[in-house]
């Protein structure tokens, strides 16, 4: 079983990522899971979210504590969340920030990703939204899901020129960290 | 002809209870669904197994019976069945305990008719203050005594919190004027969604006045301008019922008991002044005499 | 039994006909298969996406229900008995402080004998406020007369719906029927779910056909006051109706079961129970969690198993009996405390055994209150402690599951 | 009588329970001095004042004896007399 820990800023969508990379697993033809850290978070505040992905179906319903991937969607959070908390020592962490991976030193064995998924949104969708973006960058680095079916998922939640927006902000995450 | 109300119910002798009711549904007629709340009605015509309702009737709880109409509304509605639903239930359940579905009621716009027969207090418990209990009544809560001339407030006025729900249809009524009663209730079921009528309906054991008079007594209400007969539609005072000969209020309060501390304590007048201006100024503000009328003096 | 079509149909096929939703799209999914007459219901977190997917079911024209935006659950369940005396198949859903508020009229739906089926979205009651899960409410209203069922996923909690409505309104029970599912943890989750459909659901719930309605061709009185001459027969005839649901529950679980090809047990499932020397007794969500452990723990060597409560009322003496039997210990883990006593399963569960042969050594513990996750590692402790008390005695019979003595 | 679900009861069941036998005193009335107004009808808290063969008579089998009847009559065509039992 694979578990993904969400970091994100209320508004930022980090629940809404969670769910598509659940729907995306299933398309795949795996079991899958995403529920938030519920809480009363308002816009702005730090918020977590989870997802599970397994060749089974997934009965577990605690929180996630161990993650094999980590998702940052606003560097800032670093300074104030301990988003490396737990993580596998060779698990992924993928971060939204215009910096390389060294400049940020993490407390992790785990490998490091970043991405400037801020800049990709801004050009693509003109919105500094950057949960789409982010799964791209996730699904290039861990090819945890098919690149095709993360994008049926988007197209579940977004529809017409906005759905097709997002997707090419998904490619262009996917071709900048997929190797 | 038969009443809707079957007799056998345990009401007092003399209660105006079950008259308000039956003239209610003399106007309503058979094809009528009525929901009541806890308090005298249910307890006096509903002792299982029997019931003196001979229309389909409900009681579930004291504060909920607008909800429950609601309910009612909602399903006929969706079944596309055309039944009056009303609600019949005294002042406590009303004006205190039941505010909340009430004004949720008004506002979703059932087309629910509420009569309310206001006796002034809790009855059913033993003469407690309810908030239509009228200032200077002694009730078992707000007694008369040494340093008291018994309720301190006012009576909430529910016929203005209708209108402020923008109910349709808002009116008082009377027991002693059965006529202008049915008609109300006529009117009302005549004009879709929401209505509320408030009739005036004495209380021989909390009002303690003599056997017999109970219609004499909801009579000097109106004719002393306490109760004033008025209707509201959308909003617009649309009628009232003239007084010809206006009493003091002497007239009704010496004729009950629940006032008879107000004739016999110091300063027991000033308080008696005090509910004169009540009625004086129901009679302007509702325009309830004719011009040139006379306002009579004490017993005459 | 217990399988029964789960294994006949490959997991290949189910998924074919599984799709990713959020717990309360799956509830309200459900309940939009039942077709109610009246929905009333009021805002209340982590309710509330219940009620909005429905509404939105009824501004979309998909579900032809009258839905009432009431002021307050008070009203919302109130206005319900109006409408089922009036012969509407009704539903509404609530949680913690609305389930409280509903308080008195949960008694009198139940009294009425009115067949209103509800969801509870469990969350704690305050204080302080709290808005996390756990079931303190519904086990609160456990003698209001409701029967109540306990989800321990999503798929349980949406096709227990259906399953509700046929055990309430069956003229021999006639009794409402509240299904609790775990708020946030079932709620809020998104996971394959096998969504039920408008056909199928006819075919398994016969339409709702009360004997006595509201009626002015035939004018009923309903809610007349009884004295003490007549009270204790209609509180009995109350209870017999659910001692009746005892077997309507495993009737209408297996004709699900038959019809759908999915078995969640009826008063109760069990899993490796049969030959556990440790059986962990509990309902709802963590469930799930607890099985992955038993796999775990069983494969170091110790024969742990799990009962689960299904219904919770009626309370399923005689099935809780047979489970129990041959246990060497039993550890109850419940997310309530009734406070000046136990937890409130673990009262159940000992009262149960008491008039038996069976002597096992029954502990409890009060977890995941307000919220408090429950993780393997906590599963792991009540399992040491269970063994513990099998083979030294009882030192404590209840214990605060995972309880910060630091904060004491 | 067996006991019902619910307590659902039957329609205008009170009738067996005979409220006359509440009473002092009975009204007696005059029919000359009756005008057939029927206000004693419509006022009577117990319904039970009818009009049979076009006079106005009270049942007594549910006249609780609470005079409005009299009180109200216009014409004073009903006395309140202290019944003998």
């Amino acid at each position: 079983m694979k578990e993904i820990r969400f970091h994100g800023r209320g508004g930022q969508g980090a629940v809404t990522a969670a769910e598509m990379i659940a729907i995306a697993a299933f398309e795949d033809g795996r079991f899958s899971q995403a529920f938030p850290a519920f809480g009363v978070e308002r816009r702005g505040a730090p918020v977590m979210a989870f997802a599970r992905i397994n060749d089974k179906p997934i009965r577990m319903r605690s929180q996630v504590y161990e993650p094999d991937y980590v998702i940052v969607q606003d560097v800032t959070l670093l300074d104030v969340v301990d988003v490396t908390g737990g993580l596998k020592s060779d698990g992924k962490i993928i971060i939204n920030t215009d910096r390389d991976a060294s400049a940020l030193k993490l407390n992790t064995e785990a490998e490091v990703v970043t991405i400037d998924a801020t800049r990709i949104a801004i050009d693509t969708l003109g919105r500094p939204i950057v949960n789409t973006t982010m799964l791209g960058a996730f699904c290039g680095a861990t090819k945890e899901v098919k690149l095709e079916s993360l994008e049926k998922s988007i197209l579940t939640r977004f529809s017409g020129s906005l759905g097709e927006k997002n997707i090419q902000a998904v490619r262009t995450a996917y071709e900048r960290v997929v190797r | 002809m038969e009443k809707l109300l079957a007799p056998g119910h345990r009401a007092c002798a003399g209660c105006s209870m079950p008259t308000v009711i039956n003239l209610v549904l003399d106007a309503a007629g058979p094809n009528t669904i009525v929901a009541t709340p806890t308090g005298c009605i249910e307890v006096t015509t509903t002792p299982y197994p029997e019931s003196a309702w001979r229309v389909p009737w409900i009681h579930s709880l004291f504060e909920n019976a607008a909800a429950v109409a609601s309910g009612i509304e909602a399903a006929l509605n969706h079944f596309g069945k055309n039944h009056n639903v009303f609600v019949i239930a005294g002042d406590g359940s009303t004006l205190d305990i039941g505010m909340g579905c009430i004004s949720g009621m008004f506002d979703r716009g059932h087309n629910v008719k509420y009569v309310c027969y206001d006796n002034e207090a809790y009855m059913n418990t033993g003469v407690q203050r309810s908030s239509s209990t009228p200032p200077c009544t002694s009730t078992t809560t707000t007694p008369s005594g040494k340093v008291s001339f018994g309720n301190p407030r006012p009576k909430k006025d529910m016929p203005a919190i209708a209108v402020a729900h923008r109910v349709p249809y808002v009116a008082t009524a009377s027991v002693a004027y059965p006529v202008d009663l049915r008609r109300k209730v006529k009117r009302a079921i005549s004009i879709p969604g929401p209505a509320y009528i408030q009739v005036n309906a004495p209380c021989i054991t909390g009002w303690s006045f003599e056997a017999g008079t109970t219609v004499e007594i909801a009579r000097l209400a109106v004719e002393t301008c306490l109760w004033p007969l008025y209707e509201y539609v959308n909003g617009e005072l649309a009628g009232v019922k003239k007084i010809h000969v206006k009493r003091p209020v002497e007239d009704y309060l010496k004729a009950q008991g629940r006032y008879r501390h107000l004739f016999r304590m110091k300063g027991g007048d000033e308080m008696i002044r005090v509910l004169q201006r009540l009625a004086d100024e129901n009679a302007r503000k509702f325009g309830l005499l004719y011009e040139g009328d006379v306002t009579c003096t004490s017993g005459e | 039994m217990k399988m029964i079509a789960k294994e006949e149909m490959s997991l290949k096929e189910r998924m074919a006909r599984m799709k990713v939703v959020e717990g309360s799209y799956a509830v309200a999914h459900a309940v939009k298969c039942c077709a109610p007459d009246v929905i009333s219901a009021y805002p209340i977190t982590p309710q509330t996406h219940i009620v909005e997917h429905l509404s939105q079911f009824v501004a979309d024209g998909e579900l032809d229900s009258e839905f009432l935006t009431v002021d307050s659950e008070f009203s919302a369940m109130s206005s319900l008995v109006g409408a089922s005396a009036a012969g509407a198949r009704c539903y509404s859903s609530t949680t913690s402080q609305g389930l409280a508020l509903m308080w008195e009229v949960l008694y009198n739906a139940a009294g009425m004998r009115l067949p209103i089926v509800m969801t509870v979205a469990n969350r704690a009651l305050s204080a302080p406020l709290n808005i996390w899960n756990d079931q303190q409410d519904s086990v609160g209203a456990r003698d209001s007369g409701w029967i109540q069922l306990y989800a321990e996923d999503v798929q349980e909690a949406a096709d227990a719906i259906p399953q509700a409505y046929k055990i309430a309104e069956d003229p021999e029970i006639l009794t409402p029927v509240m299904v609790c599912m775990d708020g946030f943890i079932l709620t809020h989750v998104y996971e394959p779910v096998e969504l039920l459909s408008v056909k199928d659901v006819e075919r398994f719930l016969p339409p709702y056909r009360p004997e006595h309605i509201l009626d002015p061709e035939n004018p009923k009185t309903f809610g007349a006051f009884a004295d003490p001459s007549y009270f204790t027969e209609l509180r009995y005839m109350q209870w017999d109706a659910h001692r009746r649901a005892l077997s309507k529950i495993e009737t209408v679980a297996r004709e699900f079961a038959e019809q759908f090809g999915r078995w969640y047990g009826g008063l109760i499932d069990t899993y490796h129970a049969d030959d556990a020397e440790v059986i962990i007794v509990t309902m709802g969500s963590v469930i799930g969690t607890i099985k992955d452990c038993i796999d775990d723990i069983r494969s170091e060597g110790l024969k742990v198993g799990l009962v689960k409560i299904r219904s919770y009322r009626p309370f399923p003496t005689e099935a809780v009996r047979r489970a129990l039997k041959d246990a060497e210990v039993v550890a109850v883990i419940e997310k309530d405390v009734t406070v000046g006593n136990e937890g409130a399963l673990l009262t159940d569960l000992k009262a149960a055994l008491y008039n038996t042969p069976t002597r096992v050594p029954v502990i409890g513990f009060p977890a995941g209150l307000g919220g408090r996750d429950i993780t393997v590692r906590d599963i792991r402790r009540v399992v040491d402690r269970a063994i513990a008390a099998r083979d030294r005695g009882i030192e404590a019979e209840m214990e605060f599951l995972s309880l910060r003595e630091d904060l004491l | 009588m067996k006991i019902t679900v619910a307590a659902l009861t039957e329609p205008g069941s009170t009738i067996v329970n005979k409220t006359g036998a509440w009473r002092t005193f009975v009204p007696v009335v005059n029919h000359k001095r009756c005008i057939k107004c029927s206000l004693c009808e419509i006022y009577c808290p117990e319904g039970c004042i009818h009009q049979i063969d076009g006079l106005f008579v009270p049942d007594l089998d549910y006249c609780k004896g609470c005079g409005v009847c009299a009180h109200e009559c216009p014409r004073k065509a009903i006395d309140m007399v202290l019944e003998e039992k």
